[in-house]
């Protein structure tokens, strides 16, 4: 008796899933019916607006059509529970094509997954940090900022903008991985080509100590410290995106320079730092946004020492990545075609985005550079 | 007089000199770094002593403090969507963050007092979900000052609000002044030591001393007519409104709020801090909370600077954390041992 | 007979509410719950000797599985590629959560009543440990021999290694297909063997033991019994346990996030145990496994059950982590309640009216 | 050569002998009886010999012990095991979670061979199976007829008690049994049964330390008795020696009672009114009380531990559930808190009083004045708010001063901690906190219990005192008989919870030894 009891609740249980499951279908399916399915995969809301946001905006824009997914919040220690997320979406047969955009390593094996299960399934991610000849191979458009290109241009950018060092805030979980620290790497020899001097500090870790306010208070500190030090003239860069709340605060009260975020984009940092009061009928409108911060970089006297890219690019790619997967499983788009891409960015981004090679041997892995705004 | 130096802060001071030493040899400025370590010490100062009273009632380690946490974001928010600012605007918002917390602190004692004797692992998890259930409630939070929504979804609340145009470092500014390069925010100050003294009073008054005694024995307190889980509850209301008005502290000095999952750990430097203070998880004083905070945060001010100096980072960052982690294990099993003895 | 455990209860109702609202097919819940099983199963199992030796749950398995996580770089470093790499992978591991599990063990034994607050606390002291010897003492004070899993300033661990030549290795023996669920028999047999095991252990003479501590330390020590002995031996197995229980769990996923990979283990294992209807006080294998099944349904159903709900998608995430802390609040306070309620546990010296 | 052989035994709890210059040698096969008081070392003698972790966590013993004439040392449980040496405990060692074949196998369970030769003796597979029959043939060499799967928790408790010593007599290398009370919960028969076996076993030469309150089964099954009487041998006898008042006698000592207290025939005013009055304090039940105090006595409370005595005034203040009911001046008082107790002049101080007594990392100062503090707002500042109220420091210091020089309580100052007090100190200021209440009616249980001798002195003068003085009406709950004698106005003998006698001090210490057994005192005229 006492074994039958739970027993005849999960045969219930099964039941009333069925049931149910199929209702939800059947609601989805009677209110619209495309003829296939796109999965979108994003962090949440506050893991990064940008990229729930971008992808919140393309649900909006093709209705029914579209699912949309997050990954848990502290991914780091979660990662079984992403792969679940990602592989559930190819549980759907309508599904047709999956965009990851996370910014995270470790997503791979729920491709992999998702491929073993579903091979003719286009999966674009946009980005993922995992190995990137790896990553060429399984999956079907890899899709990235071009982090170590960035560690060319963006101390070119403040070396025009006027700094004369640079300093790079990041922290040891960070360091470990390849990408940032090449970035790294590559940011000091561009500062040495152009006469800059290139400080590298670093601050308490988020992910193993005490999360982030440990970190986020040693930059209260040390930032002030730094610029009595090395002076105005002086470009600061933080690796991990709560820096740049108090990165731009601080360049709001010091006059330093801010050449770009980790992830570029103007909801980043500013609205916090500025105390943007964005009204929810302009929420979204980025010409307005970046007209807002204008006005107050030029209160604060910073006209000139702040910079971003003017779209959010976690707001373009989930976008732009859709576009391409529709184009892709249509069968209007060649994803080896650059200036196809190119045009689709264009019309996404309103601003000219640029394609890179990640390596020549790869036809399936890009990386991207937008133009700049200054405010 | 009790005892302040053992073993834990013989560790942490020798660790703390050996920083010391480096820095005047590698040429770093302590002035300014001291004056960074005093306004530390008032932003955490007051979420370490939070924790005071659920300690000396006997009620362990509050390791559900993202409960009073979260209480005082919920003022603070409230004191910005009416735009509040300047000094009235950290009044308000200590003001709501206090009725909030009396309120949460009563729900969170009645599940206390039913977790007798494990309250530290229940109130964990308690604040855990507890900020959970929060995430849920920012993303839809029905406040309308577009300085606090997402910029671009335009509803619900943004992941960290800036203060500068509310109250943002109004402590920090009172009463400001330079002594031998040294900032010193003497409001800040003041009113740290002004609320340490205030709940100093409070443990002379008659409900202040059936705290403690309830801490010690509650035998004994019961055998005295006192209503145990009455004294409890109010000691959990303390904790938490001192939580509450903790963050406020911090965020005005920090300038930002910080939302979502951000409370989450907060409790564990708390902790670490009252621990290394000399606290054994009982009756703690105000002395302890004091040297605590301020050694605990000390090490951070110093640490950082140092070892960018000497080019190995992680390496500090790394040694650091496994020092208090030492200091509360080793806390942990050296207070049990005084207790068997006693 | 008793009445179904409450938590229990409470469980296949929300997982039912949960599975119905986010509109996943019960056959991909059934085959991700398969593989959850396998994966968490015997991390799970490790949590039951603890219980039944009174000290809790014990929050360090996070040690045995640092202990798995050290077998398996060091192989790596040394560059021993497929079963043979498993294999000393298992016997790395083994020797170190021995030596781990005595010395937790020894910690706990001077903490009575404070266990599992004292576990959670070591666990994150070993995490410093460990990174501080694969963060910094890789490439300064210890030699790597394989290059392409350092960093490339040649100190350090990358974050991310790929196990590639472990990956599915064992996974993919007797997979068998009924209709859209798929059963890896093989995986399966190794999960309750190693239930076996454990339920051999608890029949053996230690199991004895370890019931006897869990019920009363005192008068298991004046039968002549060394209580600190036993306890030791408890966590010993508990985190030897929870050692293979990583390496399952890592060859399952084939990557290792090096830092943080080990990171949760405890709260999900705990969580799962506790949603199968064991206590504090009382866990068996029938629980854990129970517990697997109802967590992990919850667990996979709640996001996109969550987005449904509220319709909102932002909410899902925040759902499904209130579900796995709430769920061990909420057990921790229940269980606690009816200890208290129960008039067999009121002790001589905390009489209450 | 005796089987075991005991000399000097010494043993001190903190500065307080429990034992002194123990001499005892039992022969193999011999039934051996312990006998004495409370309190007279009894159960420390016996603790040491199955090193109980007590023993050593408290600083050891001295002497020398000799087993088969060979010298050992117990230093733990496992070791006494070892030698051969099992202990029936009073309180039970059962492991109620386990059946009763896992209870009376733990430790040396039966295991499948094959295992146990590859996996070592820990790691072997216990044999279910023959673990039972071996469980089961031990309960039918004590004529138990019981499935040994059941669980002990649901055991009664005289079946508890015969698991105990199944477990004790299934080992195989058993030379010395200690029991320890074994009959005091077993009715007539059973421990007829009991007595049978402990023949039998005696027969196999297994020798036996056999301590009960039971005087007439130390004399049916014993071949020797030896007396202690506060730590020390008094006296041994041959079985052909016995005599029940002789023994009992030697218990209790004190053929002189000093008279202290010249009573002033008390009021018989009842001030307080027990009906029926019952209370489950664990392992002192106390049921069917029924009892007027009178205005003004002192009236005493005896019974041998585990008889019920401390339940009075632990459940008067509710501290334990109660039934019955309890009349105060008429009214009744039920459903009443502590606080409200007090503050109807009822005090109480506990048996535990380090435990539930005094706040030990407080002063003397705030212990003294804590209650009243509490419960009627004594020396308190005035403030609206009661919670709020500052302590008045002159009102209390001068109180305290008072107290600590009427009760001459032994410290640097009354800022001291109690915890550096001694204990009979520390009793005082239990005392100066019940004054600060000034009660009508105070319950104090075992006053005296843990301080020295002239500590002792000053308790009892004090209540005395304190009696004459203002009239308080006292209840003390003890188990020195002697004392009670010396200060009581009558003496409330209980037996296994119930009332056993109500003897006035004058009367035969020879009534007061059956009633503390249980026995009827009317065989004495």
């Amino acid at each position: 008796m006492k074994k039958l009891i739970p027993l005849l609740l999960s045969v219930l249980l099964l039941l009333l899933a069925a049931g149910c499951s199929n209702k939800v279908t059947q609601e989805t399916v009677s209110k619209k019916t495309p003829e296939y399915k796109i999965g979108i995969v994003t962090p949440t809301l506050s893991a990064s607006e940008d990229e729930f946001r971008g992808a919140d905006k393309v649900v909006k824009k093709y209705p029914g059509m579209i699912k949309h997914l997050t990954l848990p919040d502290n991914f780091e220690s979660e990662q079984e529970t992403a792969i679940t997320q990602i592989v559930s979406l190819a549980d759907d047969k309508d599904m047709k094509g999956i965009v990851i955009c996370a910014g995270y390593s470790g997503i791979l094996p729920a491709i992999q997954k998702v491929k073993e299960k579903r091979p003719e399934m286009v999966v674009i991610t946009a980005p993922i940090w995992d190995d990137p000849d790896m990553m060429a191979k399984y999956i079907d458009l890899c899709l990235d900022t071009d982090w170590l290109k960035r560690g060319e241009t963006i101390p070119t950018k403040a070396h025009q903008m006027g700094a004369k060092t640079f300093i790079h805030y990041s922290f040891p979980t960070h360091m470990a991985k390849e990408l940032l620290a090449n970035r790294r790497d590559k940011m000091k020899a561009t500062c040495e080509k152009l006469g800059m001097t290139f400080v590298d500090i670093s601050t308490p870790d988020p992910f193993t100590g005490s999360g982030p306010s440990p970190m986020l208070q040693f930059l209260q500190e040390d930032i002030p410290r730094q610029i009595a030090k090395y002076g105005k003239d002086t470009c600061i860069f933080g690796t991990n995106c709560p820096m740049q709340d108090v990165i731009i605060a601080k360049a709001l009260e010091l006059g330093f320079i801010m050449a770009e975020q980790c992830c570029p984009t103007p909801t980043q940092g500013f609205p916090a730092a500025m105390n943007l009061e964005i009204k929810p009928e302009d929420a979204g409108n980025f010409d307005k946004i970046n007209e807002m911060i204008k006005v107050k970089a030029k209160e604060a006297n910073e006209t000139g020492r702040l910079s971003t890219w003017p779209v959010p690019v976690g707001v373009f790619f989930p976008e732009f990545s859709v576009e391409v997967a529709k184009g892709m499983i249509e069968g209007s788009v060649d994803k080896t075609n650059m200036e196809q891409l190119g045009k689709i960015a264009k019309d996404v981004a309103g601003v000219d985005v640029h394609f890179n090679k990640m390596k020549p041997e790869y036809n399936n892995y890009y990386l991207i550079i937008m133009d700049s705004i200054i405010y | 007089m009790k005892k302040f130096i053992r073993p834990p802060q013989i560790i942490i001071l020798v660790f703390l000199a050996v920083l010391t030493i480096t820095a005047i040899y590698l040429h770093i400025p302590l002035n300014a770094m001291f004056g960074d370590s005093l306004v530390r010490l008032v932003m955490n100062g007051v979420l370490v002593l939070s924790l005071l009273p659920m300690l000396n009632a006997g009620i362990g380690l509050n390791f559900g403090l993202p409960v009073g946490v979260v209480a005082g974001l919920l003022g603070m928010c409230l004191a910005v969507n009416y735009h509040q600012t300047g000094w009235f605007g950290l009044a308000a918002a200590m003001l709501f963050s206090a009725m909030i917390a009396v309120v949460f602190g009563y729900l969170y004692a009645l599940l206390l007092n039913k977790v007798k004797g494990r309250e530290e692992i229940a109130a964990t998890f308690v604040g855990f979900s507890f900020v959970s259930l929060m995430c849920l409630f920012w993303s839809v939070a029905p406040f309308n000052n577009p300085a606090m929504l997402w910029p671009i979804g335009g509803k619900g609340m943004r992941l960290t609000v800036g203060l500068k145009d509310y109250f943002g470092k109004v402590l920090n500014n009172t009463w400001q002044f330079n002594i031998l390069g040294i900032k010193i925010s003497l409001g800040l100050l003041l009113f740290f030591f002004l609320l340490c003294f205030l709940v100093y009073l409070i443990y002379k008054t008659k409900i202040g001393r059936a705290m403690i005694a309830v801490g010690e024995n509650e035998d004994f307190a019961r055998l005295s007519g006192i209503n145990v889980n009455r004294v409890r509850t109010l000691s959990v209301i303390f904790s938490t409104v001192l939580g509450a008005l903790g963050i406020c502290v911090y965020a005005q000095s920090y300038g930002f709020l910080e939302l979502y999952t951000a409370p989450l750990m907060m409790a564990f430097p708390a902790a670490s801090a009252i621990l290394i203070g000399g606290s054994t998880g009982g009756k703690t004083t105000i002395g302890q909370v004091v040297l605590g905070g301020y050694l605990y945060q000390a090490i951070y001010v110093i640490s950082g600077p140092v070892a960018n100096q000497l080019l190995m980072p992680e390496f500090a960052e790394i040694i650091r954390m496994l020092a208090t982690n030492l200091i509360i294990l080793y806390a942990l099993l050296y207070g049990e041992g005084l207790r068997k003895n006693a | 007979m008793r009445k179904p455990n409450i938590m229990t209860v409470i469980f296949i109702v929300l997982s039912l509410i949960g599975l119905g609202f986010s509109g996943l097919s019960p056959f991909f819940v059934l085959n991700e719950v398969i593989i959850r099983f396998i994966r968490d199963g015997v991390l799970v199992l490790a949590l039951i000797i603890p219980v039944t030796a009174g000290m809790g749950l014990n929050f360090a398995i996070t040690v045995g599985a640092i202990a798995a996580q050290v077998g398996f770089l060091l192989v790596l470093d040394w560059q021993i590629g497929g079963l043979t790499g498993l294999l000393l992978v298992t016997a790395i591991g083994t020797v170190l959560s021995l030596a781990f599990g005595a010395l937790i063990g020894v910690c706990l034994n001077k903490v009575r009543g404070k266990e599992m607050i004292t576990t959670i606390i070591i666990g994150f002291l070993a995490t410093s440990i460990y990174q501080f010897i694969f963060m910094i003492g890789f490439g300064t004070f210890l030699k790597p021999h394989n290059l392409e899993i350092m960093l490339s300033r040649g100190i350090g661990i990358r974050n991310m290694v790929d196990l590639d030549s472990y990956r599915n290795i064992i996974d993919k023996l007797w997979l068998i297909h009924i209709g859209q669920v798929t059963i890896p028999l093989f995986m399966i047999l190794i999960v309750i063997i190693f239930s076996l095991i454990l339920r051999y252990i608890l029949n053996t003479r230690i199991g004895m033991q370890f019931k006897a501590v869990g019920e009363s330390k005192r008068r298991t020590e004046i039968l002549g019994l060394d209580s600190d002995r036993i306890r030791i031996k408890a966590m010993i197995f508990s985190t030897l346990l929870a050692c293979f229980g990583q390496i399952i769990f890592l060859q399952n996923i084939g990557m290792l996030n090096v830092y943080t990979a080990h990171l949760n283990s405890d709260i999900f294992s705990c969580a799962a145990l506790l949603a199968g209807g064991a206590t504090i006080k009382k866990a068996s294998i029938k629980n854990a496994f129970l517990g697997i099944f109802l967590f992990h349904t919850l667990f996979i159903v709640s996001p996109q059950a969550g987005q449904n709900i509220f319709a909102n998608v932002a909410l899902g995430e925040y759902f499904r982590s209130f579900v796995a802390y709430g769920t061990i609040a909420f057990a921790l306070v229940l269980n606690i309640r009816e200890t208290e309620l129960n008039p067999a546990a009121l002790t001589a010296k905390t009489g209450r009216k | 050569m005796p089987q075991i052989k005991l000399s000097k035994i010494n043993k001190n709890f903190g500065n307080i002998q429990v034992l002194k210059d123990v001499e005892l040698e039992l022969e193999p096969g011999e039934i051996h009886g312990l006998v004495g008081a409370n309190g007279s070392g009894k159960s420390t003698l016996l603790n040491i010999l199955f090193g109980n972790p007590v023993i050593r966590n408290t600083g050891s013993y001295s002497g020398s012990i000799l087993i088969s004439g060979q010298p050992v040392q117990l230093r733990s449980a496992s070791e006494a095991v070892r030698y051969g040496i099992g202990m029936i405990h009073q309180e039970f060692a059962l492991i109620s979670g386990l059946t009763i074949a896992e209870n009376i196998k733990l430790g040396r369970e039966k295991a499948r061979g094959i295992t146990e030769k590859l996996l070592g003796y820990d790691l072997s597979y216990v044999d279910r199976e023959s673990n039972i029959q071996d469980a089961k043939a031990a309960m039918e060499k004590l004529g138990m007829e019981i499935d040994p799967r059941i669980l002990v928790l649901d055991l009664s408790i005289s079946m508890k008690q015969f698991t105990e010593i199944a477990r004790e007599i299934d080992k195989t290398d058993l030379k010395l049994l200690l029991l320890d009370e074994p009959t005091a919960v077993l009715n007539k028969e059973d421990s007829r049964m009991l007595m049978d076996v402990l023949r039998t076993l005696a027969q196999k030469g297994i020798s036996m330390l056999f301590v009960s309150h039971r005087l007439e089964e130390i004399m049916e099954i014993c071949d020797r008795v030896t007396v202690l009487r506060d730590g020390a041998v008094i006296s041994h006898y041959r079985s052909h020696e016995f005599e029940g008042i002789q023994i009992a006698q030697d218990m209790l000592g004190k053929e002189i009672i000093q008279a202290m207290q010249k009573k002033s025939a008390p009021l018989r005013e009842p001030i307080m009114e027990f009906k029926n009055f019952g209370a489950a304090m664990p392992g002192e039940r106390l049921d069917d009380l029924n009892i007027e105090i009178y205005k003004g006595e002192i009236l005493g409370i005896t019974a041998l531990s585990g008889h019920g005595k401390l339940a009075i005034g632990n459940g008067v203040m509710g501290i334990y559930d109660t039934w019955g009911s309890v009349k105060r001046k008429g009214t009744p008082l039920e459903n009443s808190n502590i606080r409200e107790m007090i503050s109807r002049g009822i005090c109480f101080i506990s048996e535990d009083r380090r435990g539930k007594g005094l706040l030990l990392k407080h002063s003397i100062l705030e212990n003294i004045v804590f209650t009243a503090m509490m419960t009627k707002d004594g020396f308190l500042h005035p403030f609206p708010l009661s919670d709020l109220r500052w302590p008045d420091r002159n009102l209390s210091s001068v109180f305290a001063a008072e107290c600590i020089r009427e009760l001459s309580i032994k410290c640097e100052s009354a800022q001291q901690k109690v915890e550096e007090l001694s204990g009979g100190n520390q009793q005082k200021v239990c005392i100066a906190r019940a004054l600060a209440l000034n009660p009508e009616i105070l319950f104090i249980s075992e006053p005296t219990r843990g301080i020295d001798l002239g500590a002792k002195e000053i308790v009892l003068n004090i209540l005395v005192s304190l009696n004459k003085k203002k009239g308080t009406t006292i209840v003390i709950a003890s188990s020195e008989l002697d004392e009670l004698q010396r200060i009581c106005d009558r003496i409330v003998v209980l037996y296994e919870g119930r009332v056993s006698a109500v003897l006035s001090p004058e009367d035969d210490e020879r009534k007061f030894a059956l009633a503390l057994s249980g026995e009827s005192v009317d065989q004495i005229a």
